[in-house]
């Protein structure tokens, strides 16, 4: 069984350099933000100072959670358009609950994000029941929820001033309390836990471990016997509950649910993740990536503001970071 | 409804609040005119091609008269004269329209208000130091006007007030803050900002509060997130203008052009400067709106 | 003789793989020249390299008497070399012609298409292959029989001095494959030279000139076809020699009924088939290609919707409309294309033996064991003796037997009472079939019951215990396991007039 | 050979049912459009009157022209989102080249097209030669496009009122001279000239059998000796330069190259081409189909605005639709 060691050698060999090369990976994004955020410090001194990264952290909550809810969807190798006006139909809801209906914290809340849920499983349900594709089944939904969200809002936005404590759902700060030095807003703190969570759910759970097959190898999964559909469904709900929560942070920090807002948010999502070096064809990704992707982008656009570049001049750095960042990445896997 | 008259109304925006105050306004004078309206505005910013469509259909349908936002004040005046040859009568509100169809125009004068702010603002920060203006856009005609009716007002009377940058916000509450806390950032002796409209004056306001910076912010339209601001002092205080009152007129004076009435030419509705001492006169609370 | 192709030292690295080390080869004018070898011993990567699909690290490659150092595709073909790759490569939303003439397509003066050329020239193909095909119909509503005929046309379209076919016969049957060998004979009458890559012996013997037999990417030894048993060829390829165990047949005639299905319908190519399989049997289904044996498996596998008809599992009616039933109610089904069926290829070995029975290594939360995970993935890897380095290989980097063994791992952990294998051995070396038929007796000698889907006759016959003949969607016939290769042949070309025998064939058989 | 011919006349039949099928494909949503139609004209007598139907066919035709460049990237299996900012880009180079300098149209449209095919070449270098999957390709394209006309305009329109004749490109009327009673605008002529041409080279030219077979099996095509990178970045060229049209005939339809417009027209375009029964996933899809898709988008807009419904309620309709037509087709397709 000569060839049969020599094979499964070099194959050893062959994992481990892959496995140093996914670490690599987190690491050159990694690399990619420090890089930035040195840089930025050295043009600007008011760049690298607890107050701004503290901006750019809060900047970064509510394009990180909804960038998560996207990681779900891209690893199944869908897509979700919806998350932007998902979030503020979610936002509208709760207004509807706590405002209008006058009901307490403790219902309005999990009614938010149960309205979330179940709207992401209508996307589910339209992706895998009625087999359309996701791009078009969320670009559907992102225009139904967002005249949804203006028909209920009658064009206003619903305000919070009478639901005591709202507002610090996000802009509060439990670390603040703790550790004065670093007033961290509970948004950040909520946009961390909710990344721990789904990672924890992507890596350690059999929904995790069914969204890499779905990315994967859909066909096979459903011929293992496993109710693919079923399970899709679930994907697409988990990532509606995480826009919801997203919802929620936005509106508390607005103090109120404009109906306005969200479209256009997607593609800041969807950029997060693409930079954190999810694949948009499905089967990879980590939830490290998507935090580091959003953070980049924050700090690229904090950081151009503070060395005062103008606007049209940034949207261009943002747009050719974005194709950078995945440039990069290709060229690391050696793909070009 | 046959007998009804029937004013559609076409404008700049649909989503947000001041476009929702001015259909309000609108609304109100038809349900006492005993008419019906249609109130309609494209969702992107400055998309006058969209704006075009729905000033067609509009024309399509037969209204008694037209009220007209123009996005671009050149652009739409081909579909102006369509309506013209259509016996439709044509009201401008907002801003103008490069051309004599419109029998009235019924505006804010952004760029008097805006220098009032600028006038404002100045005073506020003791005559002397950096100001910056988060704006909602940059193209159009509103927003241009209310940068540079504040900006030339700062040049020309307070030589010592520096406008250290000007930012676009998209209207956007959260983007704008995201902007306010880079500016207030960036500059640390800011010592006054100028939000453009409702949305990036809250932004505004939600930066500064978010900064704990003493920043002084003067808004800009009303809208309860605002007032509320004013009262507590985040926001020193605002402009407003009327868009109640602008709705209202706009139908008011097209039903009047279509009994074939005389209109003036530019119908002023007015804009006023508030703050925590006048907020609850009569006069200012009757221009705001939540 | 003249030498088309000689090539030596040749060296070929992939990221972690040293795919081929000094390899040697040469290919004379008019003759079939077998390569041999184990999956993953570099017959493929040798033979892209001749066809500029990959550039070679080291070595030298003369074709015609000129080094030559192709950049792509189209310089090897401009030199008179065409490939029929492994993996069917065709355009599936483009007709036969099309695909045939993709990239050489007849124009008029102003550049314009010339479809009506092309299909004639189309035609003109399969005219002198004598195949009847319909040369403007959409490659991927065909069957792959019916693929991999266009891709034998549009190699032969190049008129190629030197041709090379990888695995042309993996998804033909017999009589295809005897077209495709009057083909050979007469490109070899022309003088054209062919590689000829299979790892269906009995092919070998029957076709080829000389043999090139590799392993683990080393050349091993060319020799004169007519001079060499298959034995020896065996032996080269592998290192070692193969016992071919016969064994004897187990009576499971008074077994009890595992699955019995009953007037089982779906479009044309699942018509009124009824059968039952007895626990610890093996049935094989026989048949020509498109014969439908795949769709009966699909549509009992809850894989295909059922249009009419009745399952049973142990006597108990069962609605099954999903895959997830059907392993609910005990079936399990390894498809023929376990790339795209059977596997997960970006995941690991685990995952993959662990897809089908998840829910066993989760808590009620759905928290996975991953310890457990591995240790009975381990568990299966030593079992069946799967070759990998570790249980968190990536199986895509596993060669095809391996591959499949990880799927009959998957289905032996789920533990189903009834199996149906899809082709089992489709592309597996000579070795490792072997050992999967090892596997399939142990499973039936442990009172499993088996479907072994075949197109390859002698295994069908070395496998079954009793032995279903498909044709046209119709089962025609069953048979004993001492049949010959003309009875099932008979069976499966049996057209419908013979319907009458067929059911007289049913009820002796059951009684 | 009995199994080969009973086989082939099998697939003969088959490939029948297929062709039928697809032209079915255009008879349905051709009968959908058809229904809208009659449903809008019967809803209201305002509706199909000769000048509204011009006005739905010229609110078709940037829309439409979008849609076709985004058809042929789409028929390659790939995407583009930058047409709508890219539309804008060139409607702005217009303006720079026939306003600010002043150059004859002669030049100045050449220019813009010229500008155009090279904007779409870079995408197509990103996209094939650098591995950059046309999503990120194309939003990082889009942002760039955008804040390259805000920079170049200095965020102010530029008129083209020095220009004769340049509102004539798209409003003037050859058609209405010949035939008074249907003063079809030019616009809407270079819409059906431009789908005729597109059309033209997806089905009888070279350049449109390798775009359906890029579509198909990218890396069968590279098999068969053809220069996949060089063709695609063809494609994505082409379609630049029909996104060149589409600017030129929205900036002489307003009479000014508006810097802010564009970003949100993509996908306006891609619904047209999805409702159209192109395929997300590559290798199908028609221009007729395309057509017909932007023309459900206008008659659906027009029409709910012609009976007055509220302009939310309008955004929720437009979004079922886009989920229902391509319901539709799955449905007829057998997939569901
Ligand atoms: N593109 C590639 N990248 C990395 N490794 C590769 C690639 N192609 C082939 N290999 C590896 O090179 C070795 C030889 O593969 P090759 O396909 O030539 O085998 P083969 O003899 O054709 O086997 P089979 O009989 O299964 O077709 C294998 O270890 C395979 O995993
Ligand atoms: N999902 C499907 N959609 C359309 N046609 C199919 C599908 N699956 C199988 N077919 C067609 O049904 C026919 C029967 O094929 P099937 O695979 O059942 O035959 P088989 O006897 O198993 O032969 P093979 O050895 O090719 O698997 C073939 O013409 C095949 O192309
Ligand atoms: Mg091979
Ligand atoms: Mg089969």
């Amino acid at each position: 069984m000569n060839d049969t060691t020599i094979n499964s050698s070099q194959l050893g060999a062959n994992s481990l350099v892959e496995r140093a090369k996914r670490n690599q990976h987190r690491f050159w994004a990694f690399s990619g933000l420090i890089f930035l955020v040195i840089g930025f410090s050295l043009a600007s001194p008011n760049f690298f100072q607890t107050s701004n990264i503290i901006s750019i952290l809060q900047a970064t909550s509510v394009n990180g959670v909804l960038a998560i809810a996207a990681t779900l969807v891209i690893i199944t190798a869908g897509i979700d358009l919806s998350v932007g006006t998902l979030m503020t139909f979610c936002a509208v809801v709760a207004g509807v609950l706590l405002t209008n209906l006058g009901l307490p914290m403790y219902i309005g809340i999990p009614g938010a994000l149960l309205s979330g849920f179940l709207a992401g499983a209508l996307s589910g349900f339209f992706v895998a029941k009625l087999n359309i594709p996701p791009f078009i089944a969320t670009l559907g939904m992102m225009l139904v929820y967002k005249g949804l969200s203006l028909a209920i809002c009658g064009g206003r936005p619903i305000y919070f001033n009478d639901t005591e404590g709202f507002v610090d759902i996000s802009t509060g700060s439990i670390i603040g309390h703790i550790i004065p030095a670093f007033p961290i807003p509970n948004g950040v703190l909520i946009l961390f836990l909710v990344a721990i969570f789904a990672s924890f759910i992507l890596t350690r759970t059999i929904l995790g471990r069914f969204i890499f097959a779905l990315g994967s190898n859909e066909e096979a999964l459903r011929l293992s016997g496993v109710n693919t559909d079923r399970w899709k469904i679930v994907v697409y709900s988990l990532a509606g509950g995480i826009c919801a929560i997203a919802g929620i942070l936005l509106a508390s920090r607005i103090n109120s649910a404009q109906p306005a807002i969200g479209q256009g948010y997607e593609l800041d999502a969807i950029a997060a993740v693409v930079i954190g070096g999810t694949s948009l064809s499905g089967g990879k990704g980590t939830m490290l990536g998507t935090i580091i992707g959003a953070l980049i982008i924050s700090v690229v656009a904090n950081g151009l503001r503070i060395l005062s570049v103008p606007q049209e001049w940034q949207i261009v750095v943002t747009g050719s970071i974005i194709i950078l960042a995945v440039y990069a990445d290709q060229l690391r896997r050696g793909k070009t | 409804a046959e007998d009804k008259p029937y004013i559609a109304l076409v404008s700049k925006g649909f989503q947000h609040q001041f476009w929702q105050a001015v259909k309000i306004g609108a609304e109100q004078a038809a349900e006492e005119l005993g008419a019906e309206v249609t109130f309609e505005g494209p969702d992107g910013e400055g998309a006058v091609d969209r704006q075009m469509d729905m000033i067609s259909a509009a024309i399509a349908k037969k209204p008694t008269a037209i009220g007209i936002a123009a996005i671009d004040s050149q652009a739409t005046v081909p579909l102006l004269k369509t309506a013209q040859k259509d016996g439709i009568p044509v009201i401008a509100f907002d801003s103008g329209v490069a051309s004599d169809i419109p029998l009235t125009t019924a505006s804010t004068d952004n760029l008097a208000s805006a220098a009032l702010a600028a006038d404002k603002l100045a005073e506020l920060i003791g005559g002397s130091g950096q100001v910056a203006i988060v704006s909602f856009d940059q193209t159009s005609q509103t927003g241009i006007e209310r940068r540079d009716g504040f900006v030339n007002q700062i040049e020309a009377a307070h030589g010592d007030v520096e406008i250290v940058a000007i930012e676009y916000g998209g209207g956007d509450h959260l983007k704008s803050a995201e902007i306010t806390k880079t500016l207030l950032q960036a500059y640390p002796d800011l010592k006054g900002i100028f939000g453009t409209n409702e949305g990036s004056a809250i932004g505004v306001a939600i930066g500064k509060k978010e900064s704990s910076s003493d920043v002084v912010v003067v808004g800009y339209d009303s809208g309860k997130a605002q007032t509320d601001a004013v009262r507590d002092g985040t926001i020193a205080g605002a402009i407003t203008q009327n868009p109640v009152g602008i709705g209202y007129e706009v139908v008011k004076a097209g039903i009047a052009a279509s009994k074939g009435e005389k209109l003036e030419p530019h119908i002023d509705t007015g804009f006023y400067w508030y703050d925590k001492s006048n907020i609850d006169d009569p006069t200012i609370q009757a221009v705001l709106y939540d | 003789m003249n030498i088309l192709v000689d090539m030596s030292g040749i060296e070929k690295h992939f990221p972690g793989v040293h795919a081929l080390k000094s390899v040697q080869f040469e290919l004379r004018e008019g003759e079939v020249h077998a390569l041999m070898g184990e999956n993953g011993a570099g017959k493929s990567t040798l033979m892209k390299i001749l066809s500029g699909v990959y550039t070679r690290d080291g070595g030298s490659v003369q074709v015609m008497g000129q080094d030559v150092d192709f950049a792509g595709p189209r310089e090897a073909q401009d030199a008179g070399v065409g490939i029929i790759h492994q993996e069917l490569s065709l355009m599936n939303d483009l007709t036969v012609a099309q695909n045939i003439f993709i990239g050489r397509e007849p124009r008029n003066f102003l550049g314009i298409l010339d479809e009506v050329l092309l299909n004639k020239n189309a035609k003109d193909i399969f005219e002198k292959m004598n195949v009847g095909m319909d040369v403007g119909a959409e490659v991927g509503t065909m069957t792959i029989a019916k693929q991999q005929m266009v891709e034998i046309a549009k190699a032969l379209s190049y008129n190629s001095k030197i041709l090379i076919m990888d695995e042309p016969t993996a998804a033909l049957n017999d009589t295809e494959i005897q077209e495709l060998f009057r083909i050979i004979d007469q490109l070899k009458a022309d003088g054209v030279g062919i590689v000829y890559i299979s790892h269906k012996m009995d092919e070998i013997k029957q076709i080829s000139d000389r043999v090139t037999v590799m392993r683990d990417g080393e050349f091993v030894g060319v020799r004169d076809s007519k001079d060499t048993s298959i034995e020896d060829i065996i032996s080269m390829m592998v290192g070692r020699d193969l016992e071919l165990e016969t064994e004897q047949k187990p009576d499971t005639s008074d077994n009890m009924t595992a699955l019995e299905v009953k007037n089982l319908n779906r479009g044309k190519f699942v018509k009124n088939v009824s059968f039952s399989l007895k626990k610890g049997e093996i049935l094989g289904f026989a048949g020509l290609m498109g014969a439908g044996r795949t769709e009966v498996a699909r549509v009992i596998f809850g894989a295909d919707r059922l249009e009419s008809g009745e399952i049973f599992i142990d006597g108990e009616q069962k609605f099954i409309d999903t895959p997830s039933k059907a392993v609910e109610a005990g079936i399990g089904y390894l498809s023929e294309d376990r790339k795209h069926f059977g596997l997960v290829l970006g995941m690991d070995v685990r995952t993959n033996i662990s897809l089908a029975s998840i829910a066993r290594f989760g808590s009620s939360l759905g928290i996975l064991n991953e310890a457990k995970i591995s240790k009975t993935a381990t568990d299966f890897i030593s079992k069946l003796d799967i070759r990998t380095p570790s249980e968190k290989q990536e199986v895509k980097l596993l060669s095809g037997g391996n591959q499949q063994k990880v799927v009959i791992a998957k289905w032996l952990l789920r533990d189903c009472d009834i199996l149906i294998f899809d082709e089992p051995t489709r592309g597996v070396d000579v070795g490792a079939k072997s050992e999967i038929y090892k596997i399939l007796r142990d499973l039936a000698a442990s009172g499993k019951a088996i479907i072994v889907i075949s197109s390859e006759l002698p295994e069908i016959l070395r496998l079954s215990h009793r032995i279903a003949v498909m044709c046209e969607g119709n089962l025609t016939g069953f048979l004993p396991a001492n049949s010959s290769q003309e009875e099932i042949m008979r069976l499966a070309t049996a057209t419908m007039q013979s319907s009458n025998n067929k059911n007289n064939q049913i009820s002796e058989m059951s009684s």
